[in-house]
């Protein structure tokens, strides 16, 4: 039956509202960090993609994404503009919503995707450039990438892959392109001898919370119904932010002698990178298990960046590259069929062969997304530069790209 | 007539001025400032990186004064803003060539 | 059948809930913008309102905008205190969810259409007498043209005006009563020479961000279901937004050479202000021109104020009164019953009979509202006094009217 | 039957993010109110909350407080770490939705709780025996309380005495514990003579705004389903909240000579306290007078403070103390089974025994609350100290406890 | 040379760079201060608690000039900031001893 | 004793405060300002709207030293705060008539 159930629709679109409203939340998160000369530019980044990625997946992003398979690795143009599609469900996606339903919850997973890189390269882009790495990236990286995890003939989808609200296709993907940014952009000025304080952490706290706030419509709208799968997502979704805010602040209280209220903005938020992929494949222990070890460890994994060189400007291969590939792993260790009998067991719930499936996933993700990213990234750097000049940094981008000043208190 | 700053502890500020007033003090400038000197600074700590920051919010107050008032001033200001540990502050006498009341246009010492 | 459909009731509760947060959102947009001195006034306006409305409505305000109708005009007092407004569905306006759920729905219309006004005389209007404005105002502009387009037997509704979510009502109703404002109070000392800067470009932002967040409830709840026609407005308010974002940055960049973040939250809520009245009656791509149109638009029309010298201070008749008027009668050109049986075709989709019937309603709205506008404030003018002290004003409305600070920081 | 209902399924657990967005709410309502060197510190309190009690509801929290009955006191711990609790409806709670949903929905509730008692040790707590001191308060006496009102065998549940959505468990508990915590706490340094003003106004709006935004969630969630009662209750909780927001400005306005935006903000908290035990069961001119009174009542209860010489910081006492005993003895005038067939009679609709049981229901709380809560931090104090350092408390919490430092614009 | 200290109201500043503009003064160096004068402060009311503020935001000029110039800058600093009412604020000048301009090294007259 | 007060781009503080250091300098404090000067402003663009800003932060360095240290001080600040680039500020220096260390009452050069 084709029928539309208005609960389904009801909690599709407040989801798909929830979903939206990260990517503001994810400005302020940024913003907050950076220094207050930044501060616009920062939220801009964020802002704008709302409006660059809108027009994208209406035009060629969803049908690319999740059009008719092409040979399991891209869909069609066939739904170029939306055509095609309309109010009534499409079922293979979701047969008790509108078609649209559908495709608007997606548009805001692509929207809030490419947004997460820009904590990368904060502090420094050139805004014009940034424009068009957008646009490339969403149509080289986001909408194949998309299309193997979740599309109708994806390869990935096909093999078994468990993701249930984006691990590999959102966190994996956007922390992994957020390294290869960081590698060619290089440092900020300063980096490593003067201090970067975040300018404003009530900021980055209220963006954490409005994140947090959203994530349940990211997870459990995922169920594409108001069923008891979406139930079941939304605990493990809460219960794993809420683990992995205790355990980031605990460990850096025991290591480094202080509980700090951006270990906990930032635990919380690598709890829900983390439990994403699993959150309706596990139970609620499991959900807590996956947020306390989480947390530990992409508080550790934000020490990379100082071995190894690189600037990430806020964290997102430590928080998302990181979180994400452990949450996708972590599902093929933790999924089971009692929570979700369209999932698969995980490890501990006696199939290995499920982990070896994810770490597929996990690496096809993380090479296909550094290298196209990488070449996109030079081939913008050798053409429209990718940088602002070095007294534009200076001066901040509020000023040297959008002629305005985040505060006159 | 002098100028006295006076760089001192941010929440001494309203007990200052309270004895100021009581030696009929009419007016002063109050700036927010920084100080760096023997008093040391505070960490902070940003996901995981450690900052020293060496410089301490201070108040800096400026009056200008007749020379008879200067030592009574002086003394109250140094007895009232004092805790006994480091980072009281300091305070400095300059001297002073001219003062106009704007309002007015008065000058010297009835212009204070 | 009188039967409650719980997917509709829970799609229109959280709808009014979200509309409820837009006022606050709307305190924080216009916060921003005005100099730190008059942040909590400006705030204070829109939060008042929701007390003062909520009020208003409950004892007499539903009653007269939606009750039994008085020869087209103005809804009689039979539901005056919400007498006989309960739990059953009164199905001329809402079959499947309890009258009192789309009586609140519409409250919350009620309450940010007067506060839209507030950013024409942000700064300098006197406490006490914007009180007594906000309560005149509704009860003898809002209600009756609430009645005219919405309520059974309003004239306007006879007479076949499409308006889906409150293009007359709400936007063009509060930029007409704008301008009147901005003429009758008269300019902001040191406008025009001093710089008016806004003092906290993210809180503005972040108010925008949460007009768009709210906006989902306002149109899509003017469904007043958890159906296709919801996804519909939907899609084409979250396209419209983002288009208008897109074409109003990408504007002033090619005008003025640099794409701004306040250009950016400006024009998502002037594709949000013209996509309101046609929402549910266009298509995607319909939507996608509405707010292409509708961002290029808006930001030349706030220039008018420079041009013909009224002090508009937050851009209410720029973004409000232009954009809605160019929604309303692009509801005319766009509309199609492809999207909406229940609706009509616009002159694109063959009918020119609608552009002219939509003409008529932008025009009746438009006179009504700046007369009657005019006339309360000329009043009160007299009566009360309409503006603050000179030296009030300098020291500003948050010290001179509320005795308070905004930022002790 | 046993079948889930997607209406109800999407109702509660959007109620729920509500409800959950509402810590966050309140960490900015009472940060924004304090000084600047204590605003993270502030938040904190709340964000870490989050963390700690969803941790502890999950493994013994939710079982002692809704768990099998033992002797009316409290829960059995036979759902410990949530065993049994699974998607299939508990038909003694709520039919027509999952379990879990509804053990998710009372967890943001155990949540806010122990957060609303933190207004009244702010700027002075140490971080360490605060967490000890949540944790222990939500086992001794969060849950119990819980139990006895909400819990099937429950007590007072089974004495009659009606609490719509937490009167008595949330808020006349965590008043009365924040009494308890002022004085064994003692004065803020320099309380009376230094001034305490709010560091950000507007974020304290902000805050109070997402109070009420989340508060839908909160009271007409507690119907349980998108049914007609879930209607009744968002209008009531919308109603009283403006209500109460006119009436302390306006108080204020005459006792004061000024109305404040604080004012609003307080007022509107007020009125949403006030109206949380009766949200149910009263109609809209009953919220509106329910509304109106708290308003007045706890401007002036904010007072008693300074009368008695305790220092409750941000007013935990006077709103949430005097608001919640107000409340829910209005419900024991104002109930009418017109609304709520399953509620009962208040004296004005001739039925004088409810007020009865309602002010037993409200003494006990009062007393076992205050108690207990006494008797944890007196022996938190002197094993592990209440308070931080008298330097540290200059210096401000931000610095002191978590190295960290709010703004840097 | 001297140099020129002026407490003044915010919203006379524009006016007086102004102002000073036509004498053909090249710099000028401004903080935010408060001052504490005759002119009474104001009342905030936070939750019925009421507070006294006596400290006022004004703007602290300061100039090095050129003994020359001094006559004629108190003059116009002293016209364009009056406003006739109390806390209209203050001018001192206080005596320089050397000037130096960073970028070129240059002291004396030539750095001002 | 003398004061020094130097007018430096706020980037080059932390350059600045090192190299003082290295001088032995023990103190110092330092005041947020904003200059007007041959350096020019930026352009502000809000709603379409152009404004010129005048005003440039800058950071003022304020140091009380003995007579002797003064040669040197100049020296170290005027080469580390240089950056060839207009605006690189200025840096005055007046005489200074008394100091008092709050802490201990100390006075003349032994307070600074
Ligand atoms: N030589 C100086 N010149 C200018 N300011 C100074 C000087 N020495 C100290 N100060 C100011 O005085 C403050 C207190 O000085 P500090 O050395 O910390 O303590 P104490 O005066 O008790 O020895 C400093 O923070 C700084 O603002
Ligand atoms: N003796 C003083 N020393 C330093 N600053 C002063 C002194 N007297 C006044 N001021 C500054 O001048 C401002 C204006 O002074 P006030 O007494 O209010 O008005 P008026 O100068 O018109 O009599 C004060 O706010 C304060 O900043
Ligand atoms: N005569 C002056 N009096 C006070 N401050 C000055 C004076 N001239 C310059 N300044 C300060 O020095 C800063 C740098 O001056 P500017 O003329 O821009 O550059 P430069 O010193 O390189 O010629 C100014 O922003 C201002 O703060």
């Amino acid at each position: 039956m084709n029928a539309i159930n208005t609960g389904d629709t009801a909690f599709i679109l407040i989801a798909s509202a929830l979903v939206m409203f990260m990517t503001p939340g994810l400005a302020l998160f940024y913003g907050g960090m950076v220094r207050s000369k930044n501060v616009l530019g920062t939220i801009m980044h964020s802002f704008i993609i709302l409006g660059l990625v809108t027009i994208e997946w209406v035009l060629w992003g969803y049908s690319n994404a999740f059009g008719p398979d092409l040979g399991g690795v891209i869909g069609s143009l066939d739904w170029f503009g939306l055509s095609g599609v309309g109010i009534a469900p499409f079922k293979d996606y979701a047969g008790t919503i509108p078609h649209q339903a559908f495709m608007i919850f997606q548009m805001m997973f692509a929207i809030i995707t490419p947004a997460l890189i820009t904590g990368t390269f904060a502090e420094r882009i050139k805004f014009s450039t940034f424009v068009v790495f957008t646009l490339l990236w969403c149509t080289l990286v986001y909408n194949p990438v998309a299309h193997w995890v979740w599309g109708i003939g994806g390869w990935l989808r096909d093999l078994g892959a468990l993701d249930f609200a984006g691990g590999t296709v959102v966190h994996i993907n956007s922390g992994i392109a957020a390294l290869a940014a960081a590698l060619v952009i290089g440092k900020r000025k300063g980096y490593g001898h003067e201090p970067f304080h975040p300018h404003n952490l009530p900021m980055t706290i209220m963006g954490a919370a409005i994140l947090w706030f959203g994530w349940f419509g990211f997870n459990a709208g995922s169920a594409l119904g108001a069923n008891g799968l979406a139930v079941s997502a939304f605990v493990t979704t809460h219960i794993a932010a809420a683990a992995a805010t205790f355990s980031w602040v605990f460990t850096e209280w025991m290591y480094r002698g202080k509980p700090t209220t951006l270990g906990a903005a930032s635990g919380a938020v690598a709890g829900l990178v983390a439990i994403t992929p699993a959150a309706g494949f596990v139970g609620p222990l499991s959900a807590l298990m996956i947020g306390l070890a989480a947390g530990v460890l992409c508080y550790f994994a934000i020490f990379l960046k100082h071995k190894l060189g690189y600037d990430d400007a806020l964290d997102v291969v430590g928080v998302h590259g990181v979180g994400g590939t452990f949450g996708a792993l972590a599902t093929g260790l933790f999924a089971s069929k009692l929570i979700n009998e369209a999932g698969n067991n995980g490890l501990f719930f006696g199939n290995p062969v499920q982990l070896g499936i994810q770490a597929i996933a996990v690496g096809v993700t993380l090479v296909y997304s550094f290298v196209v990213t990488l070449i996109i990234l030079k081939v913008l750097d050798w053409t429209m530069g990718l940088r602002v000049e070095h007294e534009d940094e200076q001066a901040g981008l509020d000023l040297s790209q959008h002629s305005e000043v985040g505060y006159n208190l | 007539m002098k100028k006295i700053e006076a760089i001192i502890k941010p929440f001494k500020l309203d007990e200052i001025k309270e004895a100021l007033q009581g030696l009929d003090i009419k007016g002063m400038t109050i700036t927010e400032v920084k100080g760096f000197g023997r008093q040391k600074g505070h960490t902070e700590i940003y996901r995981g990186a450690e900052y020293i920051i060496d410089f301490i919010p201070k108040v800096k107050l400026e009056l200008i004064l007749d020379d008879s008032q200067v030592p009574q001033v002086l003394k109250t200001i140094q007895e009232t803003a004092r805790t006994g540990k480091i980072g009281d502050g300091k305070i400095f006498v300059l001297p002073v060539g001219e003062v106009i009341r704007i309002r007015t246009g008065e000058t010297g010492s009835s212009a204070i």
